[in-house]
C-alpha cells in the first residue's frame, strides 16, 4: 500500500508543545523545589513560543493534514490563541496561591500544558478519533488537576464527581460515534457532511447518533442537565484550578461544536436546533435562578457559567454564520470576563484564606477602591449591561436569535438575563455598600497580578467600548 | 446466520445493562467504573460490527485507541479512588456529599 | 450453524456476566464477572475476525485493567455488608430506565435503516492477519492519533504518580534532584588536628 | 450646521473625563477635588450653552451633528446631534448638574471624590443619551447611566438603601431589555440602528405593537407611570439629596424623551391604538398618585410621589395626539399638548430638584424626614422658608411659575381631546395645592414644633445660591415660556406630521 | 404719557415697591417700607383717578393693548395686554383707593408688628395682583391675577403663622378656591375649544356662535355649550367670591390682620368673581341656565349667611357673614342681568364694608385684640369717631335711603322682582327678607359694640396688650381703660366714611342707567330689566323719595327696631330665645355644618382615599405582591432546584442518563 508523509508544519505547535512537556517533565524532576520558578517561567515560555508558531504557521483558508484528520484554519488559530493567553494568564494567577499552599508543583504545569495540548487537538480536529482523543487527553489531565491538592477532602471528592460522570459521558459519546460511523460509515468529519449532505432523508439511526453527541458536548460545556458536576467541581478544586477549568476548555468546547455539529452534522440542524433551544433554556434558568441561592462564591460563578453557556448555545442554534460568530465572540468575551473574576479571588486569597465565600467581599471598596472597581467591571459586564463586553455578546447572539424568528426565545433569554442580574449586583453591593470587617488585610499581590489582572479588568472594559475589531475577527474567521 | 443486527442488539443490551447498573449501584465508586467499561465494550461491540460489515479497518482501529485511553482513564480513576480513600477511609458514593447545593 | 451456537452461547454469556456485574453482592464477585464478561466478548470478537483486538482485550485489559480494579478493590477494604442495603429503592427506576434505552435502541436497531448499504463481510484467506493489516493503517494514516493516544498513557502515568506518590519517613529513595546537586563539599570534610609530637613540644 | 465644533462630543466625554480625574485628585490631592468637580460642572454648561445660542429654530433637522463608524458589524454609528426636544434637556442637565456639585458641597464627607465623580460621570452619560441619534448608542448609553446611580444610591444612601438600590436597577433593567430586543428586531428589519432610519421604517400592525408594548415598558419605568412607579419613592428616600436631585429632574425625563424620540414617530398606528392605555395610566398617575401624596408622612416620599404625578401630565401631554385626532379630525391642539408635556419636563425638572434640595437642606439640619418631625421652621429660617414655599407654590402650578405652564397647556389641549379627560387632569389644580401646601402648613408654618427646630441655623450662601438659582428659571419661564416654546416648535411640528399619518401599508 | 405706559405704570409701581420691600427686606428700614409702598399705591391711584376722569370727560378713549407674548403653540398666542374700559376703570379706582386707605391704616394698626415689613411687601403685592386680573384683556391673565390674589390672600390669612388657627384657615381658604379655580380652569379650556381664542375681544364676538351648539358629558345627554362654559366659570367666581357652598373659607379668613379683611376679604379680592362674571356677561347673556344657577345661589348666600351674622359674637365674623350676604346680593344681581347693579353695589359696599372692618379694627385695638362682642359695649364715650363711621357705615349697610347701600340694593332686589327670569322669585324673597336680617345683624353689632353698658373690666396692673400671646390673656379684663385709636387709624375711616354718603348721589344714575359702563356690560335686551326700571327712575333724590313706599325700608327699620330691643332694651331675651328655638339656634350656631361636612367629604375623603390607595394599592398590591412577591418566588424557587444539587454522584448520573433518554425519545418519536 502506499502512503506518503503527512505535512507537518500545519501541526508544528502541538508538535513544539509536545516537544517541550516531555523536556519540561524532566527538567521539573530534576529541580529542587527551591527553583520550581524555573519550571513557571519555562511553561510561560513554551506558552508564549506555540502561539509564536500558530502566527507563523497560520495560512488562509484550511488546511488538512495527517490524512485529514488535522485542520489548520483561521478559526482554529483564533481560538487557540485565545487559549494560550488564557493559559499563560492562569500561570500567573496561580503562582502565589499555589505556593502558599504547597501545590506549586511541576505537575501542575505538566498537566496544564497537556490539558492544553488537548484542547489544541479538540481545536484543530477532524475526525472523530481525534475528538475523542483530544476530549480524553483534555479531560483527563484536568481530573487529575482537580484532585491535585492531595489533602483536601473535597478536592478529591470533585475530582471523583467529575470523573465518574466525564467517563459516563465520553461512553455517551462514543456510543453516539459508532452508531454514527456504522450510519456514515465514515470517521471524518468532511465525510459526515459529505454523506449527510448526499442522502438529505434523515434516518433514524443518523439521528439516534446526533442525540448521543450532543449530549456527550453538552457535559463538556456543562449545560443543564448535564452540568451537575460543574458547581461540584468549581467549588472543590483549588481555585487555581477552577479558574483553569472554568475558562479555557469552554474555548475548546466551543470548538467541538463547531466541528462536530457544524461542521459535521450541519445538514442535520433542522434536528438538532430543538435539543438546544431545549438545553440552552433550561442552563440559562437553572444557572440564573440557582445562583441566587449561593453563598460560596466559586458555587454561584458556576451557576453562572452554566447559565452563560445557555446564552452561547443561544447563538449556535440559531446556525447561521451570524450565529456561530455571535457564539464566538460570546465564548471569548465570557472567557475573558470569567479570568478576572476568579483573578479576583485568588487576589484576595491568602495563606491559610480561601476567599471563597461572598462575604469575604465586604466592603472591598474601602480596601482596595482600584481592585473593587475592577470586580464591579466584571460583574456588569456578566450581567450584561453596557457599556462592557458582556453587553455586546449578549447583544450579538440575541440578534442571531432573532434573525431567524425565535423572537420568544431572546424574551426568555432576556429575562433570565434580569434574574441573573441580582445577584451579580449582590457582589457589587457587598463590595461598595457595606463596611469591610474591622480585620480585613489590604491586599497583596506581586505586581505582575496586579498589572494583568487590571489589564484583565480594563480589557473587559475596553473591548465594550470597542467591540468592532474582535466581532470582526470572529467575522472573518467564521464564515459557513 | 449471524447478522450485524444481532451484534449491534447485544451492544445495545450491555450499554443499557450498564446504564441500568448506574441506576442500581448506589453504594460503591468501584462498581460504577466497572459500569462504565461495561459500557465502552458495549461501543467497542459496535465498532467493531460496524468496521467488519462495512469492510472498514477504522472502526477496528478506533477501538484500539478506546482500549489504550480506557487503560490510562482507568489508571487515573483509581487513583483518584486512592486519594479519595485516603481522605475519607471510605469510598462508598453516599459519603461523596461535602459539595452540594 | 456453528457460528450461530457459538454467538448464542457466548452472548449469553456477556449478558449474563455483565449483569451479575451490576447485581454482585460482593465487589469482587463483580469483578470477576466482568472479566467473565470481556472474556466472552473477545471470543464474539475473534468470531468477527478482529482477532488482534480480541487478544488485546484479554491480554491488556483482562491482565492489567481487570487485576488493577481487584488490587484497589482488596486494598481498599470495603465492608461487604452494606454493599446491598438501597438496591431495592432504586431497583424500578433502573429497570425502567435501562427498558427505556433498550427500547429505544431496539427501534432503532429493528428498523434496519442505516445510512449505507452493508455488502456481506467477505472471508478473508488462511494467510490474511488482522494484526498486520492494524498495524499498517495505525503506523501510517493513523500515526497522528496514536501519538495523542502515547500522550494520554504519559498524563496516566504523571496523574497516577503525582496522585498516589507519597514520600514517607525512613525510605530510602532516591531523589534525581538531590543527586545532580551532589558537590565534593558536602562529601568530604576535612578536619585539621594537632598531632602528638607537636603537643609535647608545646610543653 | 457641518464645521462646527464638536459640541456634543464634549458634552458627552468631558464629564467622563472630568470624573476620572478627580477620581484621580482624589488619590493624590484630595483637597481639590471639589473645586476641581465644580470647575468640570461649570465649564461642561459653559460648553452647552452655545447649544443654545447657536441653535436655529426654524429646522427641525438634528443640529450640531456628528457620525463616525462605531460597530461595523452592527452597522453602528457613532452620531450625535440635537433637535428642538434633547436640545433643552441637555441645557438642563448641564445646570443641574452644577447645582448637585455645589449642594453636596460639604454635606458629602464619605469618599468625597467617588461621589462627584459618579455623578461627572452620570453627567456624560446623560448627555449622551439625549443626544444620541443611533439607537445601540442610545441603548448603551442608558443603561449605563443605572450604574453610577446604582453606585450614587448604594454609597451614600439612607438605612434601606440596599433594597432600594437592587430594586431600582432591577426594574429599569427589567424595562430597558425589552426595548433592547425591539431595537434588535428593527434593526434586522432597517439594516442600521438609525433612529431616523426607524422612524422611516413600515412597520405592520402587528409587529408596532408589540415594539410600542416593549418601549412602553422601558419608558414607562423610567417615566414613571402607575404601575411601575413603586421603585421611585424608595429609590428617592434613600437616596442622598444630589441622586434625588438627579434622578427627579433628569433621569425621568428620559423617559419623557424616549415616548417622543422612540415610541410615537416609530410606531404612530400603535401608539394610536394604544393610546387610551397611555392615557388611562397618565390620568391615574395624575389622580391616583395625587391622593397617595397627599398622606405621605416622608417629605422625600412626599415630592417623590408628586413627581409621579407631574410626570403623569407629560405622558398625558405626549398621548392626547391622536384622541384629538379622533375628535376633531384636525392636528390643531396636538402640538399644544406635547409643547405643554416638553416644558411641564424642563419645569420639574427645575421645581423637583429644588424641593428636594429643599428637603435636603432640612435633612442636614435635623437628619430626619419624617414631616412630623418639624414644624413652625419659619420663625428659625426665614429666607429658607421662602424659598420652600415659593417651590411648594411651583409645584401646585401657581400661574407664573414654571410649574403653571405644562399644566395649563396641556389641560388646554386635553379639553380639545376630551370633557373627562381635561377634568381629570384638572384634579391637580386641587390635589398638588393639598399635598404641596399641606406640607408647608406641617414644616413651614405653625409655632416652633421642638428644640432641634429652634436650633435649626438658616440657609448659608451657599444653599442660598443654590436654591436662587433653582428659583430664577421656575420664575422666568413662568412669567415668560415664549422662549422655551420657540425652539420646539419646530421639532414637534415636524414630530406631529410625522406621527399623524400611518405606516400602515395602503393606509 | 400715553395709556400704555400709564397703565404699565399703574399696574407695576406697587409691585416694584413690594419686591423691594420684601426681598430687600433686610435692607429696607422700617420707615422706608411703609412710605414706599404707600407711594407706589398712591401714584397708581393717582393715576388711575386721571384715567377715569379722563374716561367720564371722554377724553380716554378704551382701548385694548398687548403687553408682549407670553407664549405661543400651536397658533394659540398666550398675550400678556390690558383692556381698559369704564368697568375696568372703575375697579382700579376702587382697588387702590380702597388699598391706600388700608396700607395708610396698617401703619397704625400693625405699628408694633414685627412682621411689619413683610406686611406691607404683602398688600402691595395683592394691589398688584388684583389690577392685572382686573386690567386682563384675556383669560391667561385673568387665571394669573386670579391665582395671584389667591396666593398673597393664602398668605396674609397666615400672616401669624405661629397662630394654628391662621394657617389652618388659610390652607382651608387656598384649596377650597382651588376647587373653584377647577371648574374656571376648565370653563376657559372650553372657550378655548370653542372659540379658538383666550382674548376677551376674539372670544366675545364669537360668542353668539356658540349657541345651539351641543357638547354631549354623559353618554346621550346633551348640554348646551354656552351653559356649560358659564356654569364652569360661575364655579370659579364661587370660590372666589365666597357664593354656597364654597363660601365656608371666608369667615375662617378672619385669623388674618384686620386690615386685610377690609381690603381682601371685603372690598377687592371678593369681588373678583361678581367683576369676572360682569366681564363675562357676553357668554352668560347667552345662557339663562346659568344665569338662573347665579340667581338661585346668590340669593341663598344672601338671605341664609345673614342668618348666620346674627348669632355670631365675634365683632370681625359677623361683618364677615355681611360680606357673604352682600357678595351674595352682587351674585343676585349678576343672575337677573343686572350687571351694572352688581357693579354698582361691589363699588358701594368696597366703600362701606372696608370702613366698617377697618372701624371693627380700632375697636379691636382699643380692645387689646379683643374680639368677641360680649366683652365690649358703651365703647361710644371712647371711640367716637370711630363709633360714628362706624355708624354711617352700617346705614350704608342696611341700605338706609340716602346711603350708598340704599342705591345699590334697592336697585337690586327691584331687579331681582322685575326679572322674570326661573327661580327669581325665591330670589326676591330671599333678597327682600335679607334685608331685615342685614338691619337685624348690622344693629345688633353696632349696639353690642357700642351701646349698651360695659361688660369689660380695666385692671390696674401694667400688662403689654400688644405682645404675640394677646390670644391668652383673661376675656374681658384691660390692661388700661381703651382709647381713640391714632390719626392713621381714623383719617382712613374718615375718608372711607365720606364715600358711603355720597357716592351713591354721585353715581347711581350714570352707572345703572346712564349706560355708562358702556360696551363692558353687554345685556340681551330681552333680559336687560334696568332699562325698564331706568324708565321710571327720575333721579336720586326722587329714589330717596319713593323708597318711603316701599318694603324694603321698613324690613330694613324693623330689623334695626328689634336690634335695639334685644340687645339695648332687654338683652336678657336672647339668650331665652336661644333655649327656645335650639334647633334653629344650633344650626345657626354651627354655619348649617357646612363645614362639618365639607372636612369629612373633602378632607376626611382625601385622606382616606389617599391612604387607601397608599396601603392597598402602592403597599401591598404592587410591592408587597407583584415585585417582592416574584423576588421571594424567584428565591424559593431557587432554595428548591438547588435541592436537585443533591450531592449525590448517581443522582447526578441519573440526570445525565435520563436527559439522554429524553432526548432520543424525542428524536425518534418526531
Amino acid at each position: 500500500m502506499t502512503f506518503e508523509i503527512p505535512q507537518f508544519l500545519p501541526a508544528v505547535p502541538e508538535l513544539f508543545l509536545l516537544g517541550m512537556i516531555c523536556f519540561i517533565l524532566v527538567v521539573d524532576v530534576f529541580l529542587p523545589d527551591a527553583y520550581r520558578m524555573a519550571t513557571h517561567w519555562l511553561s510561560l515560555a513554551t506558552v508564549a513560543a506555540t502561539a509564536w508558531l500558530t502566527v507563523a504557521v497560520a495560512q488562509q483558508g484550511s488546511l488538512l493534514t495527517f490524512s485529514g484528520m488535522f485542520v489548520n484554519d483561521a478559526m482554529g488559530n483564533v481560538l487557540k490563541l485565545f487559549t494560550y493567553l488564557v493559559v499563560a494568564i492562569v500561570f500567573i494567577y496561580s503562582r502565589d496561591y499555589l505556593r502558599d499552599r504547597g501545590l506549586f508543583k511541576g505537575e501542575f504545569y505538566i498537566l496544564g500544558l497537556t490539558a492544553l495540548l488537548g484542547m489544541m487537538i479538540m481545536i484543530s480536529a477532524h475526525n472523530m478519533l481525534v475528538v475523542y482523543l483530544g476530549l480524553e487527553l483534555n479531560s483527563l489531565s484536568l481530573y487529575a488537576m482537580v484532585a491535585l491538592d492531595r489533602e483536601s477532602p473535597v478536592a478529591s471528592e470533585a475530582a471523583m464527581k467529575y470523573f465518574v460522570l466525564g467517563a459516563i459521558a465520553s461512553g455517551i459519546l462514543l456510543y453516539g460515534m459508532s452508531l454514527l460511523y456504522g450510519a456514515t460509515g465514515t470517521l471524518d468529519i468532511t465525510g459526515l457532511g459529505v454523506h449527510i449532505a448526499a442522502n438529505p432523508g434523515t434516518n433514524i439511526a443518523t439521528l439516534f447518533a446526533l442525540g448521543f453527541i450532543v449530549v456527550g458536548l453538552c457535559f463538556k460545556f456543562g449545560a443543564v442537565p448535564f452540568h451537575m458536576w460543574v458547581p461540584d467541581v468549581y467549588e472543590g478544586a483549588p481555585t487555581s484550578v477552577t479558574l483553569f477549568v472554568g475558562t479555557a476548555p469552554e474555548i475548546a468546547s466551543f470548538a467541538l461544536f463547531m466541528r462536530l455539529l457544524v461542521e459535521g452534522l450541519g445538514g442535520l440542524h433542522g434536528q438538532w436546533q430543538p435539543l438546544l433551544i431545549a438545553v440552552s433554556v433550561l442552563s440559562m434558568g437553572v444557572g440564573s435562578i440557582v445562583a441566587i441561592a449561593q453563598t460560596n462564591l466559586k458555587r454561584m460563578l458556576a451557576y453562572s457559567t452554566i447559565g452563560h453557556v445557555g446564552f452561547i448555545l443561544l447563538g449556535i442554534l440559531a446556525g447561521t454564520s451570524g450565529g456561530y460568530q455571535a457564539a464566538m465572540f460570546y465564548t471569548l468575551s465570557y472567557v475573558v470576563m470569567a479570568t478576572c473574576a476568579f483573578g479576583m479571588i485568588i487576589l484576595l486569597a491568602r495563606k491559610g484564606f480561601e476567599a471563597e465565600r461572598i462575604e469575604d467581599f465586604k466592603g472591598l471598596n474601602e480596601r482596595s477602591p482600584w481592585f473593587a472597581a475592577m470586580m464591579l467591571v466584571v460583574m456588569f459586564s456578566l450581567a450584561g449591561v453596557p457599556p462592557f463586553v458582556g453587553f455586546f455578546a449578549k447583544l450579538y447572539v440575541l440578534r442571531s436569535v432573532i434573525d431567524v424568528g425565535l423572537t420568544w426565545l431572546a424574551v426568555t433569554a432576556v429575562i433570565f438575563s434580569i434574574i441573573s442580574a441580582f445577584y451579580y449586583l449582590r457582589i457589587v453591593k457587598l463590595m461598595y455598600f457595606d463596611r469591610a470587617p474591622a480585620n480585613a488585610k489590604p491586599l497583596k499581590a506581586e505586581f505582575d497580578m496586579r498589572w494583568l489582572l487590571s489589564g484583565n479588568g480594563l480589557a473587559i472594559l475596553l473591548l465594550g467600548v470597542m467591540p468592532g475589531p474582535l466581532m470582526a475577527l470572529c467575522a472573518r474567521v467564521i464564515a459557513f | 446466520m449471524i447478522t450485524l443486527f444481532h451484534f449491534l442488539a447485544l451492544s445495545g443490551t450491555l450499554f443499557a445493562i450498564s446504564a441500568a447498573g448506574i441506576f442500581l449501584n448506589r453504594k460503591n465508586v468501584i462498581l460504577l467504573l466497572m459500569c462504565i467499561e461495561l459500557m465502552l465494550l458495549a461501543v467497542n461491540f459496535n465498532f467493531i460490527a460496524f468496521s467488519r460489515y462495512l469492510n472498514d479497518t477504522a472502526g477496528q482501529v478506533f477501538v484500539f485507541f478506546i482500549l489504550t485511553v480506557a487503560a490510562a482513564e482507568a489508571a487515573i480513576g483509581l487513583a483518584i479512588l486512592v486519594v479519595l480513600f485516603r481522605n475519607r477511609r471510605s469510598i462508598e458514593v453516599e459519603d461523596l456529599d461535602r459539595l452540594k447545593g | 450453524m456453528a457460528q450461530e451456537i457459538i454467538f448464542s452461547v457466548l452472548a449469553a454469556l456477556v449478558v449474563g456476566s455483565a449483569l451479575g456485574v451490576i447485581t454482585a453482592r460482593n465487589p469482587v464477585h463483580a469483578v470477576l464477572c466482568l472479566v467473565l464478561a470481556f472474556v466472552g466478548s473477545a471470543g464474539l470478537w475473534l468470531l468477527m475476525e478482529a482477532e488482534f483486538l480480541g487478544i488485546v482485550l484479554v491480554l491488556v485489559y483482562v491482565g492489567a485493567v481487570m487485576v488493577l480494579f481487584l488490587f484497589v478493590v482488596m486494598m481498599l477494604d470495603i465492608n461487604v455488608a452494606s454493599m446491598r442495603s438501597g438496591l431495592a429503592r432504586y431497583a424500578p427506576i433502573g429497570l425502567i430506565v435501562a427498558v427505556v434505552m433498550l427500547g429505544e435502541i431496539g427501534y432503532v436497531v429493528w428498523s434496519r435503516k442505516l445510512g449505507v448499504t452493508f455488502g456481506t463481510p467477505l472471508d478473508h484467506g488462511p494467510d490474511y492477519s488482522n494484526t498486520r493489516e492494524l498495524g499498517d493503517i495505525i503506523y501510517t494514516n493513523y500515526a497522528y492519533p496514536f501519538e495523542i493516544a502515547a500522550v494520554i498513557l504519559l498524563v496516566g502515568i504523571v496523574a497516577a504518580i503525582a496522585l498516589t506518590l507519597r514520600r514517607r519517613e525512613n525510605t530510602r529513595s532516591q531523589d534525581p534532584g538531590k543527586q545532580v546537586q551532589a558537590s565534593p563539599v558536602g562529601r568530604v570534610r576535612l578536619v585539621k588536628m594537632p598531632s602528638d609530637s607537636a603537643k609535647r613540644q608545646g610543653k | 450646521m457641518t464645521g462646527h465644533s464638536p459640541i456634543l462630543s464634549l458634552l458627552l466625554w468631558l464629564p467622563i473625563i472630568g470624573g476620572i480625574l478627580v477620581l484621580v485628585a482624589g488619590r493624590v490631592a484630595p483637597q481639590i477635588v471639589r473645586y476641581l468637580a465644580l470647575f468640570i460642572s461649570v465649564s461642561v454648561f459653559a460648553v452647552s450653552v452655545p447649544l443654545w445660542t447657536l441653535f436655529d429654530p426654524t429646522t427641525a433637522a438634528m443640529q450640531f451633528t456628528e457620525k463616525l463608524p462605531w460597530i461595523p458589524t452592527f452597522n453602528v454609528f457613532y452620531s450625535l446631534g440635537v433637535d428642538g426636544i434633547s436640545m433643552p434637556l441637555i441645557l438642563l442637565t448641564t445646570f443641574v448638574t452644577v447645582l448637585v456639585v455645589i449642594a453636596g458641597w460639604e454635606v458629602v464627607q464619605y469618599k468625597v471624590a467617588q461621589y462627584f465623580a459618579a455623578f461627572l460621570i452620570l453627567e456624560g452619560l446623560m448627555n449622551g443619551v439625549f443626544s444620541a441619534v443611533d439607537g445601540m448608542l442610545f441603548y448603551v448609553l442608558w443603561e449605563a447611566m443605572l450604574i453610577p446611580m446604582f453606585l450614587i444610591i448604594g454609597i451614600w444612601g439612607g438605612p434601606r438603601r440596599v433594597y432600594a438600590t437592587i430594586k431600582f436597577f432591577l426594574y429599569t433593567f427589567l424595562g430597558s431589555v425589552f426595548m433592547l430586543v425591539a431595537l434588535i428586531y428593527m434593526y434586522l428589519k432597517s439594516g442600521s440602528f438609525d433612529i431616523l432610519g426607524f422612524q422611516a421604517l413600515q412597520l405592520g400592525l402587528q409587529p408596532q405593537i408589540l415594539i410600542f408594548i416593549a418601549f412602553l415598558l422601558a419608558f414607562a419605568v423610567k417615566v414613571p407611570m402607575w404601575p411601575v412607579h413603586t421603585w421611585l419613592p424608595d429609590a428617592h428616600v434613600e437616596a442622598p439629596t444630589g441622586g434625588s436631585v438627579i434622578l427627579a429632574a433628569i433621569m425621568l425625563k428620559m423617559g419623557g424623551y424616549g415616548f417622543l424620540r422612540f415610541s410615537l414617530p416609530i410606531t404612530p398606528d400603535a401608539s394610536h391604538a394604544l393610546t387610551w392605555l397611555v392615557v388611562g395610566l397618565s390620568l391615574t398617575a395624575i389622580v391616583y398618585i395625587g391622593f397617595v401624596a397627599v398622606v405621605q408622612t416622608d417629605m422625600k416620599k412626599l415630592v417623590a410621589y408628586s413627581s409621579v404625578a407631574h410626570m403623569g401630565f407629560v405622558t398625558l401631554g405626549f398621548f392626547l395626539l391622536f384622541a384629538i385626532v379622533e375628535k376633531t379630525g384636525g392636528l390643531a391642539g396636538t402640538v399644544m399638548g406635547i409643547e405643554g408635556g416638553l416644558v411641564q419636563m424642563i419645569s420639574h425638572g427645575f421645581i423637583s430638584g429644588a424641593l428636594f434640595l429643599c428637603v435636603g437642606v432640612l435633612y442636614d439640619r435635623m437628619h430626619t424626614r419624617d414631616i412630623g418631625a418639624y414644624g413652625g421652621v419659619v420663625n428659625v429660617m426665614p429666607a429658607f422658608a421662602f424659598f420652600m414655599v415659593l417651590f411648594a407654590m411651583a409645584n401646585c402650578g401657581l400661574p407664573g411659575t414654571s410649574g403653571f405652564v405644562g399644566e395649563w397647556m396641556v389641560i388646554l389641549a386635553a379639553m380639545r381631546a376630551n370633557f373627562w379627560i381635561a377634568f381629570l387632569a384638572a384634579f391637580t389644580l386641587f390635589l398638588g395645592a393639598a399635598y404641596s401646601l399641606w406640607l408647608v402648613k406641617r414644616v413651614i408654618y405653625g409655632d416652633i414644633g421642638n428644640d432641634h427646630v429652634r436650633e435649626m441655623k438658616d440657609i448659608n450662601q451657599r444653599e442660598f445660591l443654590v436654591l436662587g438659582l433653582c428659583a430664577v428659571p421656575v420664575i422666568v419661564i413662568g412669567c415668560w415660556p415664549a422662549p422655551l416654546l420657540d425652539v420646539m416648535h419646530a421639532t414637534v411640528a415636524n414630530l406631529v406630521h410625522q406621527v399623524a399619518q400611518t405606516k400602515l401599508i395602503g393606509g | 404719557m400715553d395709556l400704555q405706559s400709564t397703565l404699565l405704570i399703574i399696574v407695576l409701581a406697587p409691585l416694584v415697591a413690594a419686591l423691594v420691600t420684601g426681598l430687600g427686606m433686610r435692607f429696607v428700614p422700617r420707615a422706608a417700607a411703609h412710605w414706599l409702598t404707600i407711594a407706589g399705591v398712591g401714584l397708581s391711584f393717582l393715576l388711575s383717578a386721571w384715567v377715569l376722569v379722563g374716561m367720564m370727560q371722554g377724553s380716554i378713549a378704551d382701548s385694548n393693548v398687548n403687553l408682549y407674548q407670553w407664549g405661543l403653540s400651536d397658533g394659540v398666542a398666550f398675550e400678556v395686554g390690558f383692556l381698559v374700559d369704564h368697568l375696568t376703570a372703575l375697579m382700579m379706582v376702587v382697588v387702590t383707593f380702597v388699598s391706600l386707605m388700608v396700607h395708610v391704616y396698617t401703619v397704625g394698626y400693625m405699628a408694633e408688628d414685627p412682621g411689619y415689613k413683610r406686611f406691607f411687601a404683602y398688600i402691595s403685592l395683592f394691589t398688584f395682583s388684583m389690577l392685572m386680573l382686573v386690567t386682563a384683556n384675556n383669560f391667561l391673565q385673568l387665571f394669573f391675577g386670579w391665582e395671584a390674589v389667591g396666593l398673597v390672600s393664602y398668605l396674609l390669612i397666615g400672616f401669624w403663622y405661629t397662630r394654628s388657627t391662621a394657617i389652618f384657615a388659610n390652607l382651608k381658604a387656598f384649596l377650597v378656591n382651588r376647587v373653584g379655580d377647577f371648574g374656571f380652569l376648565l370653563g376657559i379650556a372650553l372657550v378655548l375649544y370653542y372659540t379658538g381664542s383666550l382674548d376677551y375681544a376674539t372670544v366675545f364676538a364669537k360668542a353668539p356662535q356658540l349657541v345651539g351648539q351641543g357638547i354631549e358629558l354623559f353618554h346621550g345627554y346633551v348640554w348646551a355649550v354656552p351653559t356649560v362654559i358659564c356654569i364652569l366659570l360661575f364655579v370659579g367666581a364661587m370660590g372666589k367670591s365666597a357664593q354656597v357652598p364654597l363660601h365656608i373659607w371666608l369667615p375662617d379668613s378672619m385669623e388674618g390682620p384686620t386690615p386685610i379683611s377690609a381690603l381682601i376679604h371685603a372690598a377687592t379680592m371678593v369681588t373678583a368673581g361678581i367683576f369676572m362674571v360682569s366681564r363675562m356677561s357676553p357668554l352668560f347673556e347667552l345662557s339663562d341656565t346659568a344665569l338662573s344657577v347665579v340667581l338661585v345661589i346668590g340669593a341663598t348666600t344672601a338671605f341664609f349667611m345673614g342668618l348666620i351674622g346674627i348669632v355670631n359674637n365675634d365683632i370681625k365674623r359677623v361683618i364677615a357673614y355681611s360680606t357673604l350676604s352682600q357678595l351674595g346680593y352682587m351674585a343676585t344681581a349678576l343672575g337677573a342681568s343686572a350687571y351694572s347693579a352688581g357693579m354698582f353695589h361691589l363699588m358701594t359696599h368696597a366703600f362701606f364694608k372696608a370702613l366698617l372692618f377697618l372701624a371693627a379694627g380700632s375697636v379691636i385695638m382699643a380692645m387689646h385684640h379683643e374680639q368677641d362682642m360680649r366683652y365690649m359695649g358703651g365703647l361710644k364715650k371712647y371711640l367716637p369717631i370711630t363709633y360714628w363711621t362706624c355708624l354711617i357705615g352700617s346705614l350704608a349697610l342696611i341700605a338706609f335711603p340716602g346711603f350708598a347701600g340704599f342705591f345699590s340694593k334697592d336697585t337690586i332686589i327691584e331687579a331681582v322682582h322685575a326679572s322674570s327670569r326661573t327661580g327669581s322669585t325665591y330670589a326676591y324673597w330671599c333678597v327682600l327678607l335679607g334685608a331685615f336680617v342685614t338691619a337685624l345683624y348690622t344693629f345688633r353689632m353696632l349696639f353690642m359694640t357700642f351701646h349698651g353698658k360695659e361688660r369689660f373690666k380695666v385692671v390696674k396692673q401694667h400688662h403689654d396688650g400688644h405682645d404675640e400671646d394677646h390670644e391668652h390673656h383673661e376675656p374681658g379684663m384691660l390692661a388700661h381703660a381703651p382709647h381713640e385709636s391714632p390719626w392713621v387709624v381714623t383719617v382712613p375711616l374718615i375718608l372711607l366714611a365720606i364715600p358711603s354718603v355720597i357716592i351713591g348721589w354721585i353715581t347711581v344714575e350714570p352707572i345703572l342707567y346712564g349706560g355708562w359702563l358702556g360696551d363692558a356690560i353687554h345685556v340681551a335686551t330681552a333680559n336687560d330689566v334696568l332699562v325698564r326700571m331706568g324708565e321710571e327712575f327720575g333721579s336720586p333724590l326722587h329714589a330717596v323719595l319713593v323708597s318711603v313706599l316701599s318694603p324694603t325700608l321698613y324690613l330694613a327699620l324693623a330689623g334695626v327696631a328689634l336690634a335695639w330691643f334685644l340687645y339695648v332694651y332687654r338683652t336678657d331675651l336672647p339668650a331665652k330665645l336661644a333655649e327656645r328655638a335650639k334647633p334653629l339656634y344650633l344650626l345657626l350656631v354651627n354655619k348649617f355644618y357646612f363645614d362639618e361636612v365639607f372636612y369629612f367629604v373633602f378632607a376626611g375623603g382625601t385622606r382616606a382615599l389617599g391612604r387607601l390607595l397608599w396601603q392597598v394599592g402602592d403597599v401591598t398590591l404592587i410591592d408587597t405582591v407583584a415585585i417582592n412577591g416574584t423576588a421571594n418566588g424567584i428565591g424559593r424557587l431557587a432554595s428548591l432546584l438547588r435541592r436537585g444539587q443533591s450531592g449525590f454522584l448517581y443522582h447526578y448520573a441519573f440526570a445525565m442518563i435520563i436527559g439522554l433518554c429524553v432526548l432520543l425519545g424525542w428524536l425518534i418519536t418526531r
